[in-house]
């Protein structure tokens, strides 16, 4: 009967059979074909996890999209974290009055907006301006400039309110761009800005921008950039959106891409050994960090802080991190001012944690004590320190409870009112709108009185008061200020408001024919591409 | 028939009424404040209040469902956060390589369910029935997220064949650029004569649609299996078959226009399941379809992103439900007399 | 046709007969009574059962499979063989509390849906229409992805989209079963509506539930599987094989054990669960059209 | 020699036994009746007569023979000239024997093109004719199943019969789907084709009051075997076997009246 049921359905067989063979060559045609690479490429392919462009504007532009902006627009000055100076850009010099309220630029002549126009004084004012009146992403950084003035063509002259590190400012990674305010006519400079248009200074315009593909952006050379572009330089530059680090090391590993700007600490140390790469790591100006609610639930106790602070392996986190991440002395990270190697930290000893622990009551033998800890969802690095957090505490009879969640609702549950709802350790990363320790030392700690970054809800009069003073310090007494900042420091030490977990250090890996190649720490994950010297591959 | 048809119609309008309002609700579930979604995690406290009142959220629920419903049907679908842009048109953008995607693997599927299927019913209860049966299930029973990787594993990274990444080379668009007629890289350079493209686009749609194809062949497989056997085992059949009609006759010219009728039913509703699996395959393989941006959504808590897609998806289900049980109905006789 | 008598059946003939012609439905009841062993011998069967809990070794993470980690080392250090095997305690259970709730919520809906006919069961039916309007795994998602991640959320965003199955099934057991003479006679005869349904309508029912129930544990723990993937279901340390792949994602390519060996678990576990329930259809109903998950 | 000789036949499910069959003859102009429970084998057997015990996954040994022909073993090419041509059967259910998506004319037509018929007209004469001396409406052959009532499909069924001028007929459990009245005029048309066209009929059925209604001759199987045969009103009065008086009390009451008139 088979013989039957066959004959039955030849037919159909040969259809579908048909239909298989066609999709197999189709396969085997579409797998034969391989991608050509070029020669000295004059493109800049840079590979990143999430999409390039959140939005346009470079007064409020607040995010990742810097990765890109920062190769068209210009800031007054650049922080250089190898001197730990900032440098001339479109400012060559500047001076301050000696109480630090008055700074004056003198601007780079003959440099061009990417609308034609001639970048003045007035232009710069009007720029900056704009970005303090709309007051929003990084803007607060202006919060000291009370009026600008523009004595002449080449001349900016900024009158604070009170004393402040203006230079350091005008050098920040967000909110300090200058463009041309001009550049709509008489269309909404807002709209402009949204339809994917530019007004920068800077070496790259835009090219195409499609939003949500994979080749995301593209920028291309501004010929009449004021750096010039004899000499070996890259024409174009293109973001690609590739989610997955696996696939991102995949790519550079065929030379697809130029450079990744992230990827797992196991790639990276595979990717090593691969000769037609070059690997690198930049510790950034970014820690792990771990607020413990101090103002309710059992962390409000500073001895339960401190227990949970020795209950940490914070070695073995950093050595499970695989090289992307170094140990921390107090809560500045180094490459910062305010930095101190000899600062008192907190190690791993569990006795002592017990001890502490015993001493209010739990711990080991003793009642068992339940904690909330929230991380960002979705974070690989922050649950894999999770896991080693809860692992930890169980052994003192802590059971850590981690929840991950998106960040809005993680923010939200922060910042509730209702302090029950609130977590005992919230978990993030921090880093600086510029290069200054104030972002951890005032916007971390400092009193607020409804939460907003203080998420450790931490209130101490004394630091609230050195805090103010720091930037004035800062602006007129480098050395007092590192003083202060010392001080500061070790009061966070001994009232513990923060864990610091670990300083991030940036794996950045590129083919080895992009040369010079540099990712300034002060800048996240900004290459610097008219800085670059293509090589033959 | 007219009938039945509006009937259904009637039905389905019902159906996505209340597709609608589930989407809102899911919406609404999500912890701690819709305002702090929306407007951002940058934005500071004061602004929620006026989010608040844009968005409505200040209303009695009644009022806000009739909103939603407003904006579902002039749409309006609300703006996703992690995109900026209005969703309709972050689906509009995503949908065409989904739908690629999509239409390959039931292709493969198809290649691939229906021969087994028939092979299987023609020995049932035989070593290779068994096989066949076994291979569909193990195709219903795969994680294909996992399988996704496997495949990576072994074909990327161990093989070196097939490129795992994205709809096509970039570089190879950049020599070569496409001309979008309809969003599906496939077709377009198929249409445009863009034969690097093509090479390009094919070669990486391979390895996901594979993927994406494992359920569907599967349940095409079993499918086909038990309506075939169904329908042979049918009276009519066996009256055909003894008024002498060869096998070929009864299959070809009777029995076929009642099998293929399930069996194009359960393609055009898995079509709906793959759109869903593309979520966990997509991201895998940088594919910019629904699917990686329902997984982005997802991970960034952006509820208007998730309710739409969620939105969409459901849409097109009822729709494919809709559409065969009116494509039976005219091809029925007993429906469309009766 | 219908006459496919035997001559002189036993019982265990029976039995035996559709062993030997299902093949498939045998070697999935093995697989799935072994996979169920090893849930409740875990601690037994794991080499260092500690690892499925809280421990972590952040000095020996992502070691290769040796003799003392047959599967390797994840991360941060964890056993993955141990895991592996504590796994079975982890979606098997999902699949189970998501039936669980399906059929609490899902039988008496079907059930009043059918027995009463009319208003009831058109209210019953359509809220039923549209939640069979998403694909399952579609609707699971949407409610995971708005809950706060955890096995709670899983177990509750698969059963909203599970229920209506049940209840759709138990509608059509029932409305055929109330239409039937013999019932009529008996709410004339004044027997109690709840006598009915527990002595006529739901003993009909049974054998159809018992093929729906297996036929679902492989999709349950497949959508649970996806569900954890995506980070929405069970959180670390839960010994999730779903989770496990997911953490596992960003190591694959340098370290392939991470990710192998807990796929291999579900599409495993699937597998056996899909096979008995194909079998037992086959078996106890085989008038029954293929399921979509 | 008889229209239809089985002997010796056995048929199986694999290595399952379902009908163990000595002896059943079938004479020209002759209804014999083969009768018993559903799952005696009754429905195998007739399909092997056709052929087609294959299509359930059966496997037939023995001995099938038509007018001296053996039919068990004869390829399926040389077997399809008998289906239709020389045998034709009637199915229980008149609804499920007529493909639902196709005018009942369709499969009528194309069967008697199939059977030699040349063209069109012709055959459309021939089955309106058939039709007619059913009592039917040439019309009919324009409906769909789903428009005829079971008694005009069962009609139909004898008339496609009728048409391809078929020895013998096998009618399986031809009346057991319909209201009473209409199972006497279908009866009625069976007589007729025995007496007028001299076909043969093996006439299945469970209902004993039909079968010693109709029938000249009856076997009684039981689980696969025949338990009793003979000429049905020496088995109606003196059933031999226990079975068959089992099953006779079980009818209410046998009109033996008439049975070989």
């Amino acid at each position: 009967m088979e013989d039957v049921m066959i004959a039955r359905y030849r037919g159909f067989l040969a259809i579908g059979l048909l239909i298989a063979a066609g999709v197999a060559v189709a396969v085997l045609l579409a797998g034969c074909g391989g991608s050509s690479a070029g020669p000295v490429s004059t493109t800049f392919t840079y590979d990143t996890y999430t999409n390039v462009m959140v939005g346009w504007d470079p007064s409020t532009e607040n995010s990742n999209s810097i990765i890109a902006l920062a190769n068209v627009y210009d800031t007054l000055t650049k922080y250089n974290d190898e001197t730990k100076e900032v440098e001339p850009l479109l400012a060559t010099s500047w001076t301050t009055s000696p109480d630090a309220l008055t700074w004056t630029f003198q601007l780079r002549p003959n440099v061009y907006f990417h609308t034609g126009r001639l970048m003045t004084a007035k232009a710069v004012k009007a720029a900056i301006e704009r970005t303090i009146r709309l007051n929003q992403g990084a803007a607060y950084i202006w919060a000291a400039v009370k009026s600008i003035d523009t004595p002449s063509q080449d001349t900016v002259v900024f009158h604070l309110k009170y004393p402040g590190p203006l230079s350091i400012v005008a050098s920040a990674g967000y909110g300090a761009y200058i463009f041309d305010t001009k550049a709509s006519g008489s269309e909404s400079l807002a709209k402009w800005f949204e339809a994917a248009h530019d007004a920068g200074t800077g070496p790259y315009t835009v090219q195409t921008w499609n939003s949500g593909q994979e080749t995301e952006l593209v920028l291309t050379s501004f010929p009449k950039y004021w750096g010039g572009w004899s000499g070996a330089h890259y024409k174009r530059i293109v973001f690609r959106v590739v989610k997955q680090d696996t696939t991102a090391a995949q790519l550079v590993g065929s030379g697809q891409v130029d450079f990744v700007q992230r990827i797992s600490p196991a790639l990276f140390a595979s990717l090593k050994t691969n000769p037609q790469l070059q690997t690198l790591s930049v510790p950034q100006l970014m820690n792990l960090i771990a607020p413990l609610n101090c103002k309710s639930g059992p962390l409000a106790d500073l001895t339960m802080r401190k227990a949970i602070a020795y209950a940490i392996d914070y070695k073995g986190i950093i050595a499970a991190s695989k090289g992307a991440a170094s140990p921390s002395i107090g809560i500045v990270p180094p490459g910062l001012w305010g930095h101190s190697d000899t600062l008192p930290t907190y190690s791993y000893d569990t006795a002592k944690a017990a001890q502490l622990l015993n001493s209010v009551g739990y711990g080991p033998g003793k009642k068992a004590m339940n904690l909330t800890l929230t991380y960002t969802q979705g974070d690989s690095s922050e649950q894999l320190v999770t896991s080693i957090m809860k692992s930890n505490l169980a052994k003192l009879n802590v059971n850590l409870r981690v929840q991950p969640l998106a960040w809005p609702t993680q923010w939200a549950k922060a910042q509730s009112t209702n302090l029950s709802d609130r977590q005992d350790i919230f978990m993030m990363y921090w880093w600086p709108d510029y290069a200054d320790p104030y972002a951890w030392l005032g916007g971390l700690l400092a009193t607020e009185k409804t939460p907003y970054w203080n998420l450790s809800y931490f209130s101490n009069p004394q630091f609230d008061e050195m805090a103010g003073r720091l930037e004035g310090v800062a602006a007129t007494d480098m050395p007092q200020a590192i003083d202060l900042c010392r001080q500061m420091q070790i009061i966070a030490y001994e009232q513990m408001p923060v864990m610091v977990l670990y300083n991030v250090t940036g794996q950045f890996v590129a083919l080895k024919s992009v040369g010079n190649l540099h990712v300034n720490p002060a800048y996240a994950y900004v290459v610097f591409v008219y800085d670059l010297e293509p090589l033959p591959s | 028939m007219t009938r039945y048809i509006a009937r259904r119609i009637v039905l389905a309008i019902g159906v996505v009424a209340g597709v609608v309002i589930l989407t809102f609700l899911i919406a609404r579930i999500v912890p701690g404040d819709p305002a702090v979604s929306w407007a951002g995690p940058h934005a500071p406290p004061s602004q929620f209040a006026q989010v608040r009142r844009e968005l409505g959220l200040d209303r009695p629920m009644v009022v806000q469902i009739i909103k939603y419903f407003e904006g579902v049907l002039t749409g309006h679908w609300g703006t996703s956060i992690h995109t900026h842009q209005p969703v309709l048109s972050d689906l509009s953008n995503a949908a065409p390589a989904s739908l690629e995607l999509v239409l390959a693997a039931l292709l493969f599927a198809i290649a691939v369910g229906v021969p087994m299927g028939l092979i299987s019913a023609a020995r049932p209860g035989r070593l290779v029935d068994h096989t066949i049966r076994v291979g569909s299930i193990f195709g219903v029973s795969m994680p294909i997220f996992w399988m996704a990787l496997i495949f990576q594993l072994l074909f990327f990274q161990k093989l070196h064949l097939l490129p795992v990444t994205g709809r096509y080379d970039p570089n190879v668009a950049f020599a070569h650029p496409l001309h979008a007629y309809t969003g599906m890289a496939v077709i377009d350079s198929l249409l445009s004569g863009n034969w690097p493209m093509l090479e390009s686009s094919l070669s990486h749609l391979v390895l996901p649609a594979l993927v994406v194809a494992a359920y569907p062949a599967g349940v095409i497989a079993r499918m086909v299996r038990a309506t075939v056997l169904d329908t042979l085992g049918e009276t009519h059949v066996q009256m055909v078959r003894a008024l002498g009609f060869s096998e070929r006759t009864v299959f070809a010219r009777f029995a076929m226009k009642l099998a293929w009728s399930p069996v194009a039913a359960v393609i055009a509703l898995v079509f709906a399941y793959s759109l869903v699996n593309t979520f966990l395959v997509e991201s895998i393989f940088n594919w910019p379809g629904l699917g990686s941006y329902a997984a982005a959504s997802i991970g960034s808590l952006d509820t208007p992103a998730i309710t739409g897609v969620t939105l969409l998806i459901a849409l097109v289900y009822v729709f494919a439900n809709l559409i065969v049980d009116v494509v039976q109905a005219i091809l029925d006789p007993r429906i469309r007399l009766g | 046709m219908t006459d496919t008598a035997i001559l002189a059946p036993s019982r265990l003939a029976v039995v035996r007969g559709h062993l030997r012609g299902n093949p498939l439905l045998l070697v999935g009841g093995i697989v799935a009574t072994a996979i169920v062993l090893i849930a409740l011998l875990a601690p037994l069967l794991a080499p260092y059962p500690a690892d499925a809990v809280s421990a972590t070794h952040p000095l020996s993470v992502l070691l290769p499979p040796s003799m003392s980690h047959w599967f390797g080392t994840d991360q941060v250090g964890r056993d993955i063989l141990s895991r592996v095997l504590y796994g079975a305690r982890v979606s098997p259970l999902i699949a189970v509390f998501v039936i669980l709730i399906s059929c609490v919520i899902g039988i008496p809906l079907g059930l009043a849906a059918g027995y009463f006919g009319g208003v009831i069961d058109e209210v019953i039916m359509r809220v039923t229409d549209v939640f069979l309007a998403f694909p399952a795994l579609l609707l699971a998602l949407a409610f995971a992805a708005v809950l706060p991640p955890s096995l709670t959320s899983t177990t509750l965003a698969i059963a909203i989209a599970w229920w209506p199955w049940y209840t759709r099934l138990l509608r059509g057991q029932a409305a055929s079963v109330a239409g039937r003479p013999y019932v009529e006679s008996c709410r004339t005869l004044g027997i109690s509506r709840r006598r009915i349904i527990f002595r006529h309508i739901l003993p009909n029912a049974i054998t159809p539930l018992i093929v729906e129930i297996s036929l679902d544990v492989g999709g349950v723990i497949l959508t649970a599987a996806a569900l954890s993937f995506l980070g929405l279901g069970a959180q670390d340390p839960t010994p999730d094989w779903g989770l496990m792949v997911s953490e596992g994602q960003s190591y694959f390519m340098t370290q392939w054990w991470l990710v192998t060996f807990p796929g291999l678990a579900i599409l495993i576990t699937a597998l056996a669960f899909n096979l008995l329930g194909d079998g037992l259809r086959d078996v106890l109903d085989p008038k029954r059209v293929v399921k979509l998950l | 020699m008889s229209l239809l000789e089985i002997s010796d036949l056995r048929i199986r499910f694999g290595a399952r036994p379902v009908v163990e069959m000595d002896r059943l003859e079938v004479d020209r102009a002759q209804v014999v009746g083969l009768a018993g429970e559903s799952g005696s084998g009754k429905s195998m057997t007739t399909l092997a007569i056709l052929g087609l015990a294959g299509t359930v996954g059966a496997h037939v040994e023995g001995s099938i023979q038509l007018d001296g022909q053996q039919l068990v073993d004869l390829p399926q090419r040389a077997m399809r000239d008998i289906r239709g041509r020389r045998v034709a059967i009637i199915f229980q259910s008149p609804a499920m024997a007529f493909n639902p998506v196709f005018r009942v004319g369709r499969v009528f037509l194309q069967a008697l093109k199939l059977h030699g018929t040349q063209s069109q007209s012709d055959a459309e004469e021939r089955a309106a004719a058939a039709l007619r001396s059913v009592f039917l409406s040439p019309d009919l052959l324009h409906r769909y199943p789903s428009q005829l009532s079971g008694g005009q499909l069962q009609r139909i069924s004898i008339a496609i019969a009728l048409a391809l001028r078929c020895d013998l007929l096998i009618a399986d459990e031809p009346t057991s789907a319909l209201d009473v009245t209409v199972q006497g005029d279908v009866l009625e048309l069976l007589r007729g084709l025995r007496d007028q066209k001299e076909m043969g009929i093996l006439f299945i059925s469970h209902d004993l009051a039909v079968v010693a209604e109709l029938c000249d001759h009856v076997a009684i199987m039981r689980a696969g075997r025949v338990v009793e045969a003979g000429p049905t009103d020496r088995v109606m009065a003196q059933p031999q076997d226990a079975y068959t008086r089992e099953l006779l009390a079980a009818v209410p009451r046998i009109v033996v009246t008439g049975a070989n008139s």
